[in-house]
């Protein structure tokens, strides 16, 4: 048996207006992962879309076990062992748990499907796996993290012999990355070829037997496990040397004018006494872990969820927000953790989708918009955030994940609130970019405006943050200056479960 | 191999945020029954309080009997529905249905039981045409089935030559409908019964079903995971079809005749006692049962205003409040449960 | 509702008829209900009057009627939509003892006791013969029906078909098609058959919504009174107004009226113990400009 | 990423800075349209050729006179559908509208531009229940526009008195329709076109059209974007009320009476005709000149079928084939474009 298990060359795709894949080559041993890089847009997951039986190839062969394969339906993927974890969540949401993970392979007697021996079975998997959800559960009732593990266990249900992780993490918090890696050092052992996609340096410095680097559609290179170094990396996948890891200069905030006060905000399920304060030019970190209760936070500030008991004050002024475009209004933006389902109108075209918040800004009192203008507005932003689309009048639905999370990013800055919260707001976004965004965030403030970045990759809170929010189990357990935060200790604040509460 | 636009329309998550554990979700399922329940329970208390004729058995079966062929329409429908699609052609599909039987039993003089399995058979190739249709050419199943449903209005004048095939001669025939097999109840409220108990074994415990709530739920996700979504959706319109035949052939035994211009209207009542009953138009939630009960809300509302003798042209502004208010209702529960 | 117990009324009790149509909102409908009013009104009963939204619907007639039997009227007044279907029913309505009077169109069934209705294929052969003097007796005709299947639409187009093929060898109906009495359907039909056939010299409406749509097609065209031979049946304002301006030669009409009196009356003497004729032929008649004013024909036309 | 110059009629855009994808996707819309517009130009060349009377300037006349008000209920109900709402209200609210036109110009005699107004505003009014009901009370688009075309129907009934009002003692009612503004072009089609010109511009250069596709694209995240989306949805169905008021005036002048039985069934005659048109019942997509076209195609076909004398029966059965072959040529294009 040879190690090598999987090998792809020359494969080039193209949609219109896009030269998607180039000549692209790689290859898969068992037992190892692969880690594919590139910047957003550069063509990975249309790479694994194509092995994983979604997209056709224009060109190229893909050689699975020594012999050339068609794969041309997701059903043949499977039956030559192939599994995908996609990037975007590809689940039902009115099934549950075990109906989703095995769906189209249901344990049945004739036409009857055996749903105790199916729940049984979704049960041992996920026991096996280490995953903490009820087979049962409805997938609606989950949050996106959750989600995304029941994605995991789906795609390891096949053992397959060639699992494919795209992004996998992007959703998740420490906790579940750290169970995800343990599966995967036992996937490898039992000899299963992972390819492992993710813009986050940590991981596949942790991971990667070898990394795979895509620019542009081409292929640039592949590193070696004892070759394998950040900066090269960096350097292979966007031409250029970027700095990594600064922390935000002290600020003397203490003095400046409180634009959002939040107290006593509650919410029926989940949210205990939420009181805080932002303060003008100030980014405050949200950090905690899967299900703390971030999200729901924000939704509630901004009138999306109905909370109760709630005083907001905006610039020192007791305000009632029971609506977005309330909150909108007042000068809050929420750009959402979901940006499939929350953020982005998928069939329409980008510049459509960046005007969206702002569009009253371009229309005059007739209510006739100014399509002009507002278009050369979209392509400024497009220009700035070095958005990779073929036009503005391209459809969103066909941009890359993180070039689709770029476009939410343009919406709320063309909207110019004075109060931003971000929720995850660099998911899936690659190295180059993300280091922008920062730029981006700390220009924001340094013009007068403040931001709450709710993010569950702890590094990027510490970079950012002046001040840190921890919430654990709906409360908030402990609120730290940077100078004083470390990753240690916001962890610990995160799995306080108590109703102990520093300030 | 293509990409196909996935549908934006069942979000993994509603608008208004996330609810609780399974058991939640589980008892919110009975709850929307019941709810519906309450609006049936409520209607039959008040006309038979409001008119002595209301409660009697002989009312009462005949409340039935009047649900039966709306009742076996809604019942295959709600599959359709529950996988975001629709099905406009199950009225005049029920009279082509009927109108063939006529043809097999009375014009070809076939046996009885080949000339029902004859129309039933009508109703299922109508159906299969209306998936082949929806599921290989991708026509959007509103214009897809309301072409189909032209068509079967036409051809069920054309093949009748405009008039009514009458079963007079058909010995046995009129007893499918209205024989008792159960004293004092008509057989079609039987067979509305017994389709309604394989309808529910079928949507929740084979595989059809499983994958009726999956297609309604994400259809591309369903693809993605190997299921032949083509398949199963020409399967589950082939399904709609089959219980339009019944209808069909339910009807024509009640009538003992093919009435060639019947069954325009039939399918917004239909799809109207799906809804009420709580399955979504957007796909992948439904119950059987709900179908069951909201033809029951329905038929029970228009008889206990005959029997009030209510005028008939208020007759439908009551009706489209009571829908209101049922609906309403739904709507509030699903708020409060979601808040 | 005054439906309590006593099924065959007591002389203290109001007796009940209950009357189940095969429509109500043509106004031929309305003026049978206004006929049926009066009449209880003179008789000291109370009557209702019911009838689904079209013709077609069959099934939800027969709901109807199974309703009404449950009521337990003292009597029950039927226009049959289908001569078949309603067999059962009026087994059903003998076994509660319901005596069982009909109007318009009967039901194959030896129960009810009479029929109070119009003869409509000498109707429809009338409308044929004042067709025929109206264009002399040769050219081309077409007709705009109201419906291919209930019976008042198939017989008022075949009484006039015959009576043409019959007698007016030279007279040629180049065009049949329906319209469902919808006014707007009935109109775009006629412009069509008038740019089809161009030599077109009569058009025959077969009630009241068909008519007014030839009328109305004919206006629209800007033809003028007498270009084109109207013929219409049954009554109404605005087929009145358009036989006074001449866009309609004349019509048909029944008498509505007369038979939703002879309804309930027949159905008076049937509670009472009387046997009422076994057909109540209420007539049909000719009106244009030149009788319209008879007090025999006025009383007989409806707004 | 090249920047193609493009020539293009629309005085608002300009060439420069237009890219090859947007080039595409521009002219992919345009083909969506030319195709629809094929099948009519085909329907127009074959009726021409069956029939010497049917390429005539009266019947043409007649055949945009019949579009009339169909088409004006299927532009109102294009912005319902593009939010990926529905509204079966339309036809017996035309009605409703009708017979209040009547009410206020005959029955109280209020002068004609009044009465108008009022008939017009009694649409817009139902639009606004509904847009309530489906904003503000979460109810399912189909089930509260169900309802109120029962409401719609039955009020139209009584309030009627069950008979028709007739129009002809108020001066001029009848020219709203039937009179000749231009020479040889009823109103009725002078009223449609301009109609269409004002739902174009509505629709793609004012905040409102923006809106209408933002909403039928994902409603929630136009929502968090800060859109007022429940206003706008309100906004939005009563428009279409609004059309359909006028439809309603319409209908009452070119028959000169409003007839309360009339209307059912012109709702999925209009609906079909937005479909045909290329709007997508998913919501997100769609165009005003689409239903235009989709509009003529079925009025088309139906006077050319009639003035080639096919049976009425035979009609519908052509009707319904006719429409699965221009769906079908459009789902193709789509499966081409995206594969
Ligand atoms: N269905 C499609 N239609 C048109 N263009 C597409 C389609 N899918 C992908 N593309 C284009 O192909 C290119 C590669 O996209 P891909 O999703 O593979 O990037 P990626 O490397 O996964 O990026 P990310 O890190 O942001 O997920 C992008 O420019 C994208 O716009
Ligand atoms: N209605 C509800 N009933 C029960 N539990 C709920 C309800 N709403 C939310 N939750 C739970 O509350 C938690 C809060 O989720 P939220 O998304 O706000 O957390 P988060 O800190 O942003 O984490 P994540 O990283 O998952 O986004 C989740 O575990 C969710 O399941
Ligand atoms: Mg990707
Ligand atoms: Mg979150």
């Amino acid at each position: 048996m040879s190690t090598q298990l999987l090998k792809v060359s020359g494969i080039s795709k193209s949609f219109p207006g896009v030269q998607a894949l180039k000549d692209v080559q790689f290859e898969l041993n068992r037992g190892e992962v692969l880690t594919l890089v590139g910047e957003n847009g550069a063509g990975k997951s249309s790479l694994m879309k194509i092995l994983s039986g979604i997209y056709s190839k224009d060109s190229g062969n893909i050689v699975l076990e020594g012999t050339e394969v068609e794969i041309d339906s997701p059903k043949a993927a499977q039956a030559l062992g192939i599994s995908i974890i996609h990037q975007e969540m590809n689940l039902m949401p009115h099934l549950t748990v075990a109906q989703n993970i095995y769906i189209g392979r249901e344990p049945r007697t004739g036409l009857f499907v055996r749903a105790r021996a199916l729940n049984q079975r979704a049960t041992e998997l996920l026991t096996r796996l280490g995953i903490d959800l009820d087979p049962r559960e409805l997938i609606e009732n989950l949050t996106v993290a959750k989600q995304q593990m029941v994605e995991i266990a789906k795609a390891l249900s096949f053992d397959a012999k060639v699992l494919i992780m795209d992004e996998p993490t992007s959703a998740l918090t420490e906790a579940e990355t750290e169970t995800l890696f343990n599966l995967i050092e036992g996937l490898k052992a039992s000899g299963t070829g992972i390819i492992y996609i993710s813009h986050r340096m940590d991981e596949l410095r942790r991971l990667s037997d070898r990394v795979t680097v895509l620019r542009d559609g081409a292929y640039i290179g592949t590193l070696d496990k004892a070759d394998i170094d950040i900066p090269t990396i960096i350097e292979m996948m966007v031409g250029r040397h970027i700095e990594e890891g600064a922390r935000p200069e002290a600020r003397q905030h203490a003095h400046d004018d409180v634009v959002l006060k939040v107290e006593g905000l509650n919410t029926r399920h989940l949210l205990k006494d939420i009181s805080f304060e932002l303060r003008r030019g100030e980014i405050l970190g949200f950090a905690g872990l899967m299900g703390a209760g971030r999200t729901e936070v924000a939704r509630a500030i901004i009138g999306a969820d109905p909370s109760e008991g709630t005083l907001i004050h905006i610039d020192g002024k007791p305000v009632k927000i029971s609506q977005p475009s309330e909150a909108v209004a007042h000068g809050v933006g929420y750009l959402s953790e979901d940006r499939k389902l929350f953020g982005l109108l998928l069939e329409q075209d980008v510049n459509t989708n960046i005007l969206l918040a702002s569009l009253a800004d371009y229309t005059n009192r007739f209510g006739f918009v100014n399509t002009e203008k507002g278009k050369r507005k979209s392509r400024d932003y497009v220009k700035a955030l070095r958005i990779k689309t073929p036009s503005i009048h391209a459809t969103t639905k066909n941009l890359s994940g993180g070039n689709q999370q770029k476009v939410v990013i343009a919406k709320w800055l063309a909207r110019d609130c004075d109060i931003l919260i971000f929720d995850e707001p660099t998911r899936g976004i690659d190295v180059g970019a993300k280091e922008e965004i920062y730029r981006l965030l700390n220009e924001l403030v340094a013009q007068g405006k403040s931001i709450i970045m709710i993010s569950s990759e702890l590094p990027e809170v510490l970079r950012l943050s002046h001040r840190i929010v921890v919430m654990a189990g709906g409360r908030i357990t402990g609120v730290l200056n940077n100078e004083d935060a470390s990753q240690a200790k916001i962890m610990d604040y995160a799995t306080r479960m108590g109703d102990e509460k520093e300030q | 191999m293509n990409a196909t636009p996935v549908t934006e329309k069942s979000p993994l998550r509603k608008p208004d945020g996330r609810t609780a554990g399974s058991t939640r979700s589980f008892l919110r399922a009975k709850l929307q029954q019941s709810l519906a329940f309450a609006t049936l329970v409520v209607l039959l208390a008040f006309f038979s309080l409001a008119n002595d004729a209301f409660f009697t058995w002989s009312n009462i079966s005949g409340i039935l009997l009047s649900t039966a062929v709306i009742g076996i329409l809604a019942l295959g429908t709600t599959f359709v529905i529950i996988t975001g699609g629709i099905d406009l052609s199950i009225g005049t599909g029920m009279t082509l249905a009927s109108v063939m039987t006529g043809i097999f039993l009375v014009n070809m003089q076939l046996p009885l039981v080949v000339g029902v399995l004859g129309g039933i058979a009508t109703g299922a190739l109508m159906g299969f045409i209306n998936g082949f249709n929806i599921a290989v050419l991708r026509l959007p199943p509103f214009i897809a089935t309301l072409a189909m449903m032209l068509i079967a209005q036409g051809l069920a004048l054309v093949i009748s030559g405009v008039r009514p095939i009458y079963f007079s001669s058909v010995q046995g025939f009129r007893d499918i409908a209205l024989g008792t097999f159960i004293p004092g109840l008509p057989n079609a409220v039987l067979i509305l019964f017994l389709l309604a108990a394989v309808a529910y074994l079928v949507l929740s415990k084979t595989i059809l079903g499983r994958y009726t709530f999956a297609i309604g739920s994400n259809e591309e996700a369903t693809r993605l995971s190997g299921v032949d979504t083509r398949k199963w959706k020409i399967m589950i319109y082939t399904v709609a079809g089959l219980f339009t035949g019944i209808a069909g052939v339910v009807i024509a035994s009640r009538l003992n005749s093919a009435q060639p211009q019947l069954g325009a209207g039939y399918e917004l009542q239909a799809i109207a006692a799906v809804i009420i009953g709580g399955t979504s138009l957007l796909g992948g939630r439904g119950s059987i049962m709900g179908t069951l009960i909201g033809a029951l809300i329905m038929s029970v509302l228009i008889n206990g205003l005959r029997i009030m003798s209510i005028q008939t042209e208020w007759q439908n502004v009551v009706v489209g409040a009571v829908i209101l208010v049922a609906v309403f209702t739904d709507a509030l529960r699903q708020r409060r449960a979601g808040s | 509702a005054s439906t309590d117990d006593s099924a065959n009324g007591g002389d203290s009790k109001e007796l009940y008829i209950a009357l189940v149509s095969k429509g109500f909102q043509h106004q031929f409908w309305q003026a049978v209900k206004q006929g049926a009013e009066s009449k209880a009104k003179e008789l000291g009963v109370k009557v209702t009057f019911e009838g689904p939204a079209s013709e077609t619907e069959v099934d939800n007639q027969l709901q109807m009627l199974q309703a009404a039997i449950d009521k337990k009227p003292d009597a029950i007044g039927y226009a049959a939509l289908d001569p078949e279907a309603c067999v059962p029913l009026m087994d059903a309505a003998k076994a509660a003892e319901i005596p069982v009077v009909q109007f318009d169109a009967g039901c194959n069934s030896d129960y009810p006791l009479s029929i109070a209705k119009t003869d409509s294929l000498g109707a429809g052969a009338l409308a044929a013969t004042h067709m025929a003097e109206l264009i002399g007796d040769k050219g081309e005709v077409a007709i705009v029906g109201h419906s291919q299947i209930n019976s008042t639409g198939v017989e008022r187009r075949d009484g006039f078909v015959d009576e043409i093929k019959k007698n007016h060898p030279d007279i040629k109906i180049v065009d049949i098609q329906y319209g469902e009495g919808d006014h707007l359907k009935s109109a775009d039909i006629a412009k069509a058959m008038i740019a089809a056939h161009p030599k077109l010299k009569g058009l025959y409406g077969t009630n009241e919504g068909s008519a007014i749509g030839i009328v109305d097609a004919v206006g629209e065209l800007g033809l003028k009174a007498g270009d084109l031979t109207v013929i219409g049946f049954d009554s109404g304002q605005a087929q009145i107004d358009a036989i006074t301006n001449g866009m309609m030669s004349g019509a048909i009409t029944q008498n509505p009226i007369g038979i939703g009196e002879q309804t309930v009356q027949a159905a008076y003497d049937a509670i009472k113990g009387k046997t009422p004729e076994k057909i109540i032929d209420t007539g049909y008649f000719w009106y244009d400009k030149s009788n319209m004013e008879d007090a025999e024909i006025a009383a007989v036309l409806y707004k």
